[in-house]
C-alpha cells in the first residue's frame, strides 16, 4: 500500500526500476499475488512472475540465469504449510534457495539477491509488502555490490 | 432543524447507508493530515463507533489509507488517498 | 432418465466435496448455492486449526474444481425451492435461478460496477463490520468471480412515479455529492427537471417508507435542488445532441406531455417541430401555474433543454388540420393540447361582466392581461388545484377578500393539502357545503353576489366521496364583485374538425397503452386524452407517446396481450418491494439528517415562495433513505461497466430438474449473540463475535488489522466467552427467553483457540484470557495445539461469564464467579470480548421438503440421521443424504468425512437403481 | 521432448525449436488493461517474435465474438500455438483451452500471459511500466508456447477392486460400501473372528446400538455380497504394482497356509487401536479393584443388577480421567472418545444401581456436539464430577481396611483436598497406536508424532497417504468414536470409488519425465519421491531412474535434485522456463 504514496515507480526510478522475478505456485502464491492486482496495490514494474506447481520444482540453475541475463533479484513466494503437494515443501525450497545463494556467492553475486517469503492465497498485502522492500533493497545493492555495476 | 440523531445504538444499515454521504466530510476532516477514528468522529460531531463504519468503508474503496506507525494511545491514524489514485 | 444423478444442495465444503466426488465418480451432479459464489462459511474463515493452513487455499483449489469439473454443474445465486419424490423414486426439484442483473459471460470481474455503486449496505461476507455495496462481487476469492446487483425489488417512490423517474436513483447520487448525475437522471425521464422540483405533487413522498416513520424524505425538493445546482452552472442540459435519423415528428401543444415527448425523440434523432397555440410556449406550466409555485424563468430553464437539442418550438401556431400536417412532411403527429376550457357553472347570471374561468383567469394573469381584484372580494367556485392556485393569484393582485365556495366538506377538497394550506395561511377563506344558484348581477351586467344554497352531504356516490344534497330554503348571497370558477377543464377535442374520434368528455379517443388513435400517425398523449390530471402524469404520457411513437416509425407492433419483455414498457422496474421486508431489515430506525420542514409562506407576491435545500440539508436529507429496493436503479453501474454486462431487466426463471438422489449440505446458522443480552453484543461496540474477530484476522480483513469496532483502537487485552450459545439451558436475565440449547458447538473451543494464537502473533503485545467451561480440543493434534496456546501466553479461565458492562471509554467489565480460586466474585477489565458463538441449526432446510415426504429432524432440528451407527448420512427418506453440518455441529475435517460418507451412501443408491443390463 | 541441452553452459541452450504457427491475443478487458497498458503496442511489440503469425488486440478475448475469432484465425492459419494475454489464468485458462480443443489445436499448446491481476491492476500508476511490462510477459509466455508439445491425458485403466485390511466396524462397512457401488473387495482380518472392539461391545453411545449386533448385522450383509471375499487370520504380505493397479499378497494361516494374490485398485487401511494400558502402579494398576475403562465395560456389560466386582458389590467408585493421554511426558493427545464413553457407562450403571456413588475425576469434560447431552444426563443421574489440576493427578491409594481410596484436589470447591473412600477405581484410558511394523514397512505407511497413521492432508485429503491408493480410514488413523470411524471408512470407499469406478482414470500430463541418456542412477529423486513414482529401470544394460506417470503427481519436487539435470517436469521444462526467463527481460532491449 506505501508505494501508490510516493511517486510512480517509472518517475522515480526512470526505466531502471530493479527486474525483480518471482517464483510463485498455481495453487497457493499466485492466487495471492493476483488479489494484490483485484486490490490495486501497486509495486514495481519491474517484478515478473512465473508461475508454477509447487517452489520445490525449481531449479537453482534458473536463478542463476535470470540474475546473469539481468534481473537483479529472485524471489520464490513459497507455499509453506499450505502445500497439497509436498509436506515438507517448505524445507526443500529453503535447500534450492541455500543452494542458489551459494551459486551466487561463488559467481561474485550477492546472496541478498535471493529471497524467499511464504505468500498465501490471500497474502496481498505481504506480497505487495515484500515486493516494494526488495525493490527497495536491490537498488541499495546497486551501489555496494560490485556486480551490480555490470549492467 | 433537529439535532442529528446521535443515538448510541442506530441500526447498522443507518449508519453504513450514511458512507457516501460522510465521504466528503470526512475529506474535508483529513485535508490538514491524518487523523484517528476518534478524531475524526469528534470533527463529525457523530460516535467514534459511526465513524468507525465510514473510516473503514472507505479504505476499502480506495479513499483513504492508514498511516504506519500507531498513536501512543494505540490508534492507528488515516489519510485521504491523493485524488489521481481514487476511484 | 433423470436429468442428473444427483443434486447437492448447499456448496459449503460438505457440498463441494460431495459433488467432487460423484462427478469424479462419473455421476452427473447438479450443485446448487443460493450465494454469488460457492465456498460456504470456510472461505471467509482466517486459518483453520490445528495446522493454521490458511482456508482459502484450501479452499480455493476446491471451489476452482466445482465451477470447472465436467461433470459438475455448479449454479450460483439460485435457490432450490422444493424437492419432491417422484414415482418412481427419483426426485424433481424446483430451481429458481435469481437473477444477478450482470451476464455472467460478460462480466470480467473487474469490480468497476462495485466501485461506481452509489448504496452502500453491511457486507455479510466480512460479518456486517464494514460496508460493501449494492452491486458487489462476494469476496475477493468468489468463484464465479463475476458482480452480482442486489435488488429487492423497485423502490416505492420510483416505483409510484408517473413519470417513470427514478427517485431513489437520484436521492442516492445527492447523498454522494453527484449532484449533476443526479440532474442528468431525471433528465433522461424529462428536460422539466426544474418544474417538477417545485410544482410535482410528489406521490413518491406519499409512498416513502421513512413517511412511515418520522416522516418523508423531500424528495421533490431534492429534484429542485440538482436542476437549481445544474441551471446555476451549466450551459445547456450538458447531453449530446444526436445524430439525425432523418424522420420527422410535429408536436401540438408545448405542455409537459409535449415537451417531454419532443425531447425524447428528438435524443432518439427524430426532428422534432412543437406548435403551440399560445404566444409563448409551456402550456399549463407558464399559463397556469403561478410564478410564487413555478416561477417562469424554471419554465424557460427547462424548456431551453428541449430546444438546445434542436427541438423547434412555433408559438402561436394553432393546429387544427392534422393531415395538413402530415403532409408538410411530418411521419408523426402527437397530440398534446391539454384541456383549455374551464368547466361552465351551469347557472344563470354566468354571463355577467365578472364572472371569469378559473384557467382563463390564471393565463390572464401570466400573460398580463388579466383582471384588477385591487379592494375587489372575490368568490372562487371550485375546490381543485385550480381553485387554489385562482383564489391564492386573487389574495395577490390585492382582492379584500377571497372566499373558496365548495359543495362538500373540507375532508373532501380534491386539491393537494398543501395547497388548501398554503391558501389559509395566504389569507383565502373556504366556505364549505354550498353551491351556486345564480350569479346575482347589477343593472349594468356586474356581479354583485353569488347565490347559494346550503347542501347536505348524503350517501357516498361512485367515487367514494359522499354526495352533497340540496337542503331547501337554505339560499343566501355572498356579496362580491367577481367569480372565478374553477370546477373542470375540459379538452377542446374538437378542434381537430372531426379528424380524430372524441369522447363525450372532451377528450380524444386513443388506445391507453400504444396512445395511438384511430389515425395511425396521429397520437394523443396527456390531459387530452385523459382529461385534466398533473404535470407528472402528462410527462409519463409524453414518454410513452414518445416510445411509442418511436415503435411505429421503426415498425414495430404496437398491440397484442401486454406481456412482460414485450418492449412496450420503458421501465426496468421490478414489482415493488415489499414494505414490511424493508422495515424488517432494521431492528431500530433513527435518521441521522434532520427532518426537513416545509418553509412556511414568503410574502404575497408572485416570488417563489418555497426556500431551496441548502447542501447540507440536501445531502443529510438524502442520508436518510432507506435504500428500500437496496438498488437505487441510478444506473451508474450500467455507465461504468466496460463490458456491457449489466442488464436491469433481467428476471428470475424457475426450472424443474428431475435428479436421482439429493445431498443436503445446507450447513449451520450461527448462534444470534443478541440473544444473550448480558453480554451485550450488539450495545457495547467492542463486543464481537468469533465470526468477526475470524474476518479480522483474515488477510481480507474488513479494517487494517485487528482493531476495536467501538472506535478503532488497537486492543490490548481481549477476552474470550467461550459458550456463547452453547451448553445453556438458562433462562434469560429477566427470567424469559434465553438460549435453550443443550448441545456442544464443537468448534468454538478450537477456533478461539486459533485465534488466541493468530491474535498474539497479530499483536504481539495482547493479552489473551479465555474464559472457559471445559476446553473441547479431542481431535488429532488438537490438545497440542491447545497446550501451544497456553505455551504462547494465553490464559485460561473457567467458569460462565454472568454479566458484561461496558464503561465509558469503551473498554468492558467481565463479572464472573472465579471457581478455581475460591468462587470470589471477580471482575476483569477489557478493551474488547469475543463470544465465542456456537451453531444452530439452518431450519431452511424444513422448506426443501414437503407435504409427505418431510424431512425429519431430530429434537434439535437438525437433519435426523437414521442409523448413524453404521449409515451416517442416510435420512428418512430414500435417496436422501446429509452431509456436513446440516446434521449437527462438526468442524472441517469431520464435515469432510461426513460427506465422503454420504457420497458413498449416494452412489451405492444411485447403483442399486440401475437396471442391470 | 524438445530441448535437452543443460541450461548452465551459455549459449549452447537453445536447441532451435521447430517453426511453430502462434497467434497472440491482447485484451483490451474493455479498458480493465488497456486503460493502463498500450494494448496495441504490447500486439506490435511481439508480432514479429519468432513463431508468431498473427497478434491482434481484442476488446473481450472471453467474449464468444473474441472466442469465434480465434477459432476463425486458428483455421484459416493452421496455428498450432495460442497465447492470450489477458486476465489471470485462474479465470479464462479453461475458456481458452476450450478455444485450442475446438479447433482442433492441442488444448497444451495453449498459455495465458497474466497482464491484467499482475500488470494492469498493479501498476495503474506507470502506463509505460505496465506497457514495457506486459510486452514482456507476453514475450516470455510466447517463449514458453514455442516449446509446448502436444500432450494428451494419461488414461490408467484401474483394477475395479478393493483391499480391506482390518475386520473392525470400519473394514466391514467399508466393504459393504464398496460393494454396493460395484466394486470388488478383498478383506482381510488378522483374527478368527470379524469384528474387532465393537463385535465384543454391548450398548455403545450415542444410540444405545448393541455392539454385537451392529457387528452381525454387518456381517449378514456381507455374506449376501458375493463381491466380498473375505479372510479371517490373514495378513498382507507382499504389495507390488503402481496406482490404480496393486497387486497384493494374502497370507491366510490355514492349514496348509495359502497365499492368495489379489489385484486391486486402492487400499484401505482399517487396523484399528488399542488400548493404552496403564504401567504396573499407574493409578493403582494391578490392584484388584482398579480396572481399565474396556475392563470396566466389559463388566457393565455383562451385569444384569447392581454391579459387583469379584463377588463383592460395588456401592461406590471413581472414574480418573485422561489416563495416558493428554500426558506430557507420555501420549500428549486426546483420546477424544473416553469423556463420553465414560458419561455413557456412568448413566448405565446408574440405572443398574441408583444408589451406586460415582465420582468423576476428569481435567475438562470433552463431550463435544451432541454427546453433550449423555454428559448432562450422567450429572443428572447424580454422578459428581471433580475438576482435578492438570499437574496434580488423583493418588490411588489402599487403605488400612483393605478398600480403595482415591485423593484429589478439586478445583471447582476451591481447591479443597478430598479423600474419596471407594469399591473401584475405573482408569478411563485412551486409545494408542497399534503396532503394525510389518504392514507399515509394506504399504510404506507415514506415521505421525503421535503414532497414528498420517493422512497426507487433514482437510483436502483426510484419509488419503502420500502413497497413491493407499488410503486410512477409523481409529488407526487417529482416535475416533464408532459411528465416526464409519464415516471415514464410508470416505475411504468414496475416495476409492472416485478412482476405480470409471475403470480408468484421466491424469494430467504435466509430469515429470527422465532423460535416460543423462541419467547415471544415483537414486537422488527416487528418495525424493513421497509418493514412490521414482523407481529405478535397466534399459540397454544401464540403471537408470523412470518415472511413473500415473503415479507422479506433477510437483516437480525432483527437479532441482538431479545433479544430471536429467528431469524435467512437462509443461514447465527446463528450456521453457529458461526461455521464459529470457522473454520477460527482452523487453529492456527491445
Amino acid at each position: 500500500m506505501t508505494a501508490s504514496a510516493a511517486a510512480p515507480v517509472s518517475e522515480r526510478t526512470g526505466t531502471s526500476a530493479p527486474r525483480i522475478l518471482v517464483f510463485s505456485t498455481n495453487n497457493i502464491s499466485d492466487p495471492g499475488i493476483d488479489l494484490a492486482g483485484s486490490a490495486h496495490l501497486h509495486y514495481s514494474p519491474g517484478v515478473r512472475v512465473i508461475s508454477l506447481p509447487c517452489t520445490s520444482g525449481i531449479r537453482p540453475s534458473w536463478i542463476i540465469h535470470a540474475v546473469k541475463q539481468g534481473f537483479e533479484g529472485v524471489f520464490i513466494a513459497s507455499d509453506g504449510d499450505e502445500c497439497a503437494y509436498l509436506p515438507d515443501c517448505a524445507k526443500r525450497a529453503s535447500r534450492i534457495v541455500a543452494e542458489a545463494q551459494g551459486l551466487l556467492k561463488a559467481e561474485g553475486l550477492a546472496p541478498q539477491r535471493l529471497k524467499m517469503a511464504a505468500i498465501c492465497s490471500v497474502c496481498a498485502e505481504n506480497f505487495a509488502k515484500h515486493m516494494i522492500a526488495f525493490s527497495e533493497a536491490l537498488t541499495a545493492l546497486r551501489t555496494t555490490d560490485a556486480a551490480g555495476a555490470n549492467r | 432543524m433537529n439535532a442529528p440523531n446521535t443515538a448510541p445504538n442506530r441500526d447498522l444499515r443507518e449508519i453504513i447507508r450514511e458512507e457516501p454521504l460522510m465521504r466528503s466530510r470526512i475529506l474535508e476532516v483529513l485535508s490538514d493530515g491524518p487523523h484517528t477514528v476518534p478524531e475524526i468522529a469528534e470533527a463529525l460531531g457523530r460516535p467514534a463507533h459511526e465513524a468507525m463504519y465510514w473510516v473503514m468503508g472507505l479504505r476499502r474503496y480506495g479513499w483513504i489509507r492508514e498511516v504506519k506507525e500507531v498513536t501512543p494511545e494505540g490508534y492507528f491514524r488515516y489519510q485521504a488517498v491523493e485524488k489521481e489514485t481514487r476511484p | 432418465m433423470t436429468d442428473y444423478d444427483a443434486l447437492v444442495v448447499g456448496s459449503g465444503i460438505a457440498g463441494m466435496e460431495s459433488a467432487l466426488k460423484l462427478g469424479d465418480m462419473g455421476y452427473k451432479v447438479l450443485l446448487v448455492e443460493k450465494e454469488a459464489s460457492v465456498g460456504g462459511r470456510m472461505i471467509l474463515l482466517s486459518k483453520v486449526f490445528p495446522t493454521l493452513d490458511c482456508a482459502s487455499c484450501i479452499s480455493t483449489p476446491k471451489m476452482a474444481a466445482s465451477i470447472h469439473h465436467p461433470n459438475v454443474t455448479a449454479l450460483t445465486y439460485t435457490e432450490v425451492d422444493g424437492i419432491a419424490r417422484d414415482g418412481d423414486g427419483t426426485f424433481k426439484a424446483t430451481i429458481r435461478h435469481k437473477p444477478r442483473f450482470v451476464d455472467e459471460a460478460a462480466c470480467t470481474g473487474c469490480q468497476l460496477c462495485e466501485t461506481a455503486c452509489t448504496v452502500a449496505v453491511p457486507d455479510q461476507f466480512n460479518a456486517d463490520m464494514v460496508a460493501r455495496r449494492a452491486a458487489y462481487i462476494a469476496f475477493p476469492q468468489a468463484v464465479p468471480k463475476k458482480a452480482v446487483l442486489e435488488r429487492a425489488g423497485t423502490s416505492p417512490c420510483t416505483y409510484t412515479c408517473p413519470a417513470g423517474i427514478k427517485a431513489h436513483g437520484y436521492v442516492s447520487l445527492i447523498r454522494s455529492g453527484e449532484y449533476e448525475k443526479a440532474f442528468q437522471l431525471v433528465l433522461d425521464a424529462t428536460p422539466l427537471v426544474g418544474t417538477l422540483g417545485r410544482a410535482c405533487y410528489a406521490p413518491c413522498e406519499a409512498e416513502c417508507t421513512r413517511g412511515s416513520l418520522e416522516g418523508t424524505l423531500p424528495i421533490r425538493r431534492l429534484k429542485r435542488f440538482a436542476a437549481d445546482r445544474h441551471y446555476a452552472a451549466a450551459d445547456g442540459p450538458g447531453v449530446e445532441v444526436p445524430r439525425p435519423n432523418g424522420k420527422r415528428v410535429a408536436v401540438v401543444g408545448s405542455g409537459p406531455a409535449g415537451l417531454t415527448a419532443a425531447w425524447q425523440l428528438a435524443r432518439l434523432g427524430y426532428g422534432v417541430k412543437i406548435l403551440e397555440a399560445a404566444p409563448v410556449a409551456g402550456g399549463f406550466l407558464r399559463l397556469a401555474i403561478p410564478g410564487y409555485r413555478l416561477p417562469p424563468e424554471v419554465v424557460e430553464q427547462d424548456i431551453s433543454n428541449v430546444t438546445a437539442i434542436g427541438v423547434e418550438i412555433a408559438t402561436s401556431s394553432p393546429v387544427t388540420d392534422l393531415p395538413a400536417l402530415k403532409s408538410d412532411g411530418f411521419d408523426a403527429i402527437l397530440v398534446a393540447t391539454g384541456t383549455q376550457l374551464s368547466t361552465d357553472l351551469g347557472v344563470p347570471g354566468e354571463k355577467l361582466d365578472g364572472v371569469v374561468g378559473g384557467l382563463q383567469f390564471l393565463r390572464g394573469t401570466k400573460l398580463g392581461t388579466g383582471a384588477d381584484l385591487a379592494g375587489k372580494k372575490v368568490v372562487v367556485v371550485g375546490g381543485g388545484n385550480v381553485a387554489m392556485d385562482a383564489a391564492r393569484t386573487a389574495v395577490r393582485l390585492g382582492a379584500a377578500q377571497t372566499t373558496v365556495a365548495y359543495r362538500r366538506g373540507r375532508t373532501e377538497l380534491p386539491a393537494h393539502k398543501t395547497e388548501v394550506d398554503d391558501a389559509e395561511r395566504d389569507g383565502v377563506t373556504f366556505t364549505f357545503q354550498v353551491a351556486p344558484v345564480d350569479v346575482v348581477g347589477d343593472s349594468a351586467g356586474h356581479v354583485t353576489g353569488l347565490r347559494c344554497q346550503r347542501m347536505a352531504l348524503g350517501r357516498p356516490d361512485a367515487s367514494g366521496r359522499r354526495r352533497p344534497e340540496p337542503i331547501e330554503g337554505s339560499e343566501f348571497v355572498v356579496a362580491c364583485e367577481t367569480v372565478l370558477v374553477a370546477i373542470g377543464m375540459a379538452p377542446e377535442g374538437a378542434a381537430f374538425g372531426g379528424s380524430i374520434a372524441v369522447n363525450a368528455n372532451g377528450t380524444l379517443v386513443a388506445d391507453a397503452r400504444s396512445l395511438q388513435t384511430a389515425v395511425p400517425y396521429v397520437f394523443a398523449a396527456g390531459d387530452v386524452t385523459t382529461g385534466a390530471s398533473d404535470i407528472t402524469r402528462a410527462v409519463g404520457q409524453g414518454r410513452r407517446a414518445a416510445h411509442m411513437i418511436d415503435r411505429w416509425l421503426r415498425g414495430e407492433t404496437l398491440d397484442g396481450e401486454p406481456s412482460p419483455g414485450d418492449g412496450f414498457e420503458m421501465d426496468d422496474q421490478l414489482p415493488l418491494v415489499d414494505k414490511p421486508s424493508v422495515l424488517g431489515r432494521q431492528k431500530a430506525y433513527g435518521r441521522g439528517g434532520a427532518l426537513i420542514e416545509a418553509a412556511p409562506p414568503a410574502a404575497r407576491d408572485f416570488a417563489e415562495i418555497e426556500a431551496p435545500l441548502t447542501e447540507a440539508e440536501a445531502r443529510a436529507a438524502a442520508g436518510d433513505c432507506l435504500d428500500c429496493g437496496v438498488c437505487s436503479e441510478c444506473n451508474e453501474c450500467v455507465a461504468a461497466c466496460p463490458s456491457d454486462a449489466i442488464h436491469l431487466d433481467m428476471r428470475e426463471s424457475v426450472e424443474e430438474v428431475s435428479v436421482g438422489a439429493v445431498v443436503v449440505a445446507t450447513g449451520y446458522k450461527l448462534f444470534t449473540a443478541d440473544a444473550k443480552p448480558e453480554y451485550g453484543f450488539g450495545r457495547y461496540k467492542n463486543v464481537i463475535t468469533g465470526m468477526q474477530m475470524d474476518r479480522l484476522l483474515a488477510p481480507t480483513r474488513p479494517f487494517n488489522t485487528v482493531l476495536r469496532p467501538g472506535d478503532g483502537k488497537v486492543p490490548e487485552r481481549i477476552a474470550y466467552i467461550l459458550c456463547t450459545g452453547s451448553r445453556d439451558e438458562a433462562p434469560g436475565p429477566d427470567g424469559r427467553g434465553g438460549v435453550n440449547n443443550p448441545l456442544c458447538s464443537r468448534f468454538c473451543c478450537m477456533y478461539s483457540i486459533k485465534q488466541n494464537q493468530l491474535v498474539m502473533g497479530a499483536l504481539p503485545l495482547a493479552e489473551v484470557t479465555v474464559h472457559y467451561m471445559d476446553i473441547r480440543a479431542p481431535g488429532k493434534r488438537y490438545d497440542e495445539f491447545y497446550e501451544g496456546a497456553k505455551a504462547m501466553g494465553a490464559t485460561y479461565v473457567k467458569g460462565r461469564i454472568a454479566k458484561v458492562t461496558e464503561k465509558p471509554d469503551g473498554n468492558l467489565i467481565l463479572r464472573y464467579e472465579d471457581i478455581e480460586h475460591g468462587g470470589a466474585l471477580v471482575e476483569a477489565e477489557y478493551d474488547m470480548v469475543v463470544l465465542a458463538i456456537g451453531v444452530q441449526p439452518n431450519r431452511e432446510v424444513e422448506r426443501l421438503f414437503g407435504g409427505d415426504d418431510a424431512i425429519e429432524l431430530n429434537d434439535y432440528h437438525y437433519v435426523a440421521e437414521r442409523n448413524e451407527d453404521i449409515d451416517p448420512g442416510r435420512t428418512n427418506i430414500p435417496g436422501v443424504f446429509v452431509a456436513g453440518t446440516a446434521s449437527g455441529a462438526k468442524d472441517i475435517t469431520d464435515s469432510i468425512l461426513h460427506a465422503g460418507a454420504a457420497v458413498a451412501q449416494v452412489a451405492a443408491h444411485l447403483e442399486s437403481r440401475k437396471v442391470p443390463a | 521432448m524438445s530441448a535437452k541441452q543443460p541450461t548452465t553452459i551459455p549459449g549452447a541452450r537453445a536447441a532451435e525449436p521447430k517453426a511453430r504457427r502462434i497467434g497472440v491475443y491482447v485484451c483490451h478487458c474493455g479498458g480493465n488493461i488497456s486503460d493502463y497498458v498500450d494494448v496495441q503496442a504490447v500486439a506490435d511489440a511481439v508480432r514479429h517474435e519468432p513463431g508468431v503469425v498473427v497478434a491482434k488486440t481484442m476488446m473481450f478475448a472471453c467474449s464468444d465474438a473474441g472466442q469465434g475469432e480465434m477459432e476463425a484465425d486458428i483455421a484459416a492459419n493452421d496455428l498450432d500455438g495460442l497465447v492470450v494475454a489477458s486476465c489471470s489464468p485462474k479465470l479464462h485458462v479453461v475458456t481458452f483451452r476450450g478455444v485450442a480443443k475446438r479447433s482442433g489445436m492441442n488444448p497444451y499448446e495453449y498459455n495465458q500471459a497474466n497482464i491484467r491481476e499482475q500488470c494492469s491492476w498493479t501498476h495503474t500508476d506507470d502506463r509505460a511500466g505496465a506497457t514495457s511490462k506486459a510486452i514482456g510477459l507476453v514475450r516470455g509466455v510466447i517463449g514458453r508456447t514455442r516449446l509446448t508439445e502436444a500432450l494428451e491425458p494419461l488414461v490408467v485403466e484401474t483394477t475395479q477392486k478393493a483391499l480391506i485390511v482390518g475386520g473392525g466396524i470400519t473394514g466391514l462397512r467399508s466393504a459393504i460400501g464398496m460393494a454396493d457401488i460395484g466394486l470388488g473387495v478383498f478383506l482381510v482380518e488378522r483374527e478368527a473372528e470379524l469384528g474387532g472392539w465393537v463385535g465384543r461391545f454391548g450398548p455403545i453411545f450415542p444410540h444405545e446400538r448393541d455392539g454385537r449386533e451392529l457387528i452381525a448385522g454387518l456381517v449378514v450383509e456381507i455374506k449376501k455380497r458375493p463381491s466380498i471375499k473375505v479372510f479371517t487370520r490373514a495378513e498382507v504380505v507382499t504389495k507390488t504394482g503402481t496406482f490404480g493397479n496393486y497387486q497384493v499378497g494374502i497370507r491366510v494361516a490355514a492349514d496348509p497356509p495359502q497365499t492368495i494374490t489379489a489385484e486391486v485398485g486402492s487400499i484401505v487401511v482399517a487396523t484399528g487401536f488399542d488400548s493404552y494400558q496403564p504401567a504396573e502402579n499407574e493409578f493403582g494398576t494391578g490392584l484388584d479393584a482398579v480396572l481399565t475403562l474396556p475392563e470396566f465395560k466389559d463388566l457393565v456389560d455383562h451385569a444384569d443388577g447392581p454391579l459387583r466386582h469379584n463377588g463383592r458389590p460395588v456401592r461406590s467408585l471413581a472414574y480418573i480421567y485422561c489416563v495416558g493421554s493428554r500426558q506430557p511426558d507420555g501420549n500428549e493427545y486426546c483420546s477424544r472418545f473416553c469423556c463420553t464413553a465414560t458419561a455413557h457407562l456412568s448413566i448405565r450403571v446408574a440405572a443398574l444401581d441408583p444408589r451406586l456413588r460415582q465420582y468423576h475425576l476428569y481435567r475438562d469434560i470433552r463431550t463435544y456436539g451432541n454427546f453433550e447431552l449423555l454428559y448432562t444426563e450422567a450429572r443428572k443421574s447424580g454422578a459428581v464430577y471433580v475438576k482435578y489440576p492438570d499437574d496434580a493427578p488423583p493418588v490411588v491409594s489402599v487403605e488400612a481396611g483393605g478398600g480403595l481410596a482415591v485423593a484429589v484436589r478439586d478445583l471447582l470447591s476451591g481447591d479443597e483436598e478430598l479423600e474419596i473412600p471407594v469399591d473401584l477405581v475405573v482408569l478411563v484410558t485412551g486409545m494408542v497406536p497399534r503396532k503394525n511394523e510389518e504392514m507399515v514397512g509394506l504399504l510404506k505407511l507415514p506415521i505421525g508424532r503421535d503414532g497414528f497413521f498420517n493422512e497426507i492432508h487433514p482437510k483436502l485429503r483426510p484419509v488419503e497417504t502420500m502413497v497413491d491408493g493407499v488410503l486410512i480410514a477409523g481409529a488407526c488413523q487417529g482416535p475416533k468414536c464408532s459411528a465416526e470411524s464409519v464415516a471415514s471408512g464410508l470416505a475411504a470407499v468414496t475416495q476409492s470409488a472416485s478412482v476405480l469406478k470409471k475403470g480408468v482414470a484421466e491424469l494430467d500430463p504435466l509430469v515429470a519425465t527422465v532423460d535416460p541418456d543423462r541419467c547415471t542412477w544415483c537414486g537422488k529423486c527416487e528418495t525424493a519421491c513421497p509418493y514412490g513414482a521414482i523407481e529405478k529401470l535397466s534399459l540397454n544394460g544401464r540403471e537408470v531412474a523412470t518415472i511413473s506417470e500415473a503415479g507422479c503427481k506433477g510437483c516437480g519436487g525432483c527437479v532441482p535434485i538431479c545433479p544430471e539435470n536429467a528431469i524435467d517436469l512437462r509443461g514447465y521444462t527446463d528450456a521453457q522456463i529458461t526461455a521464459m526467463i529470457d522473454g520477460l527481460l527482452e523487453e529492456a532491449i527491445a
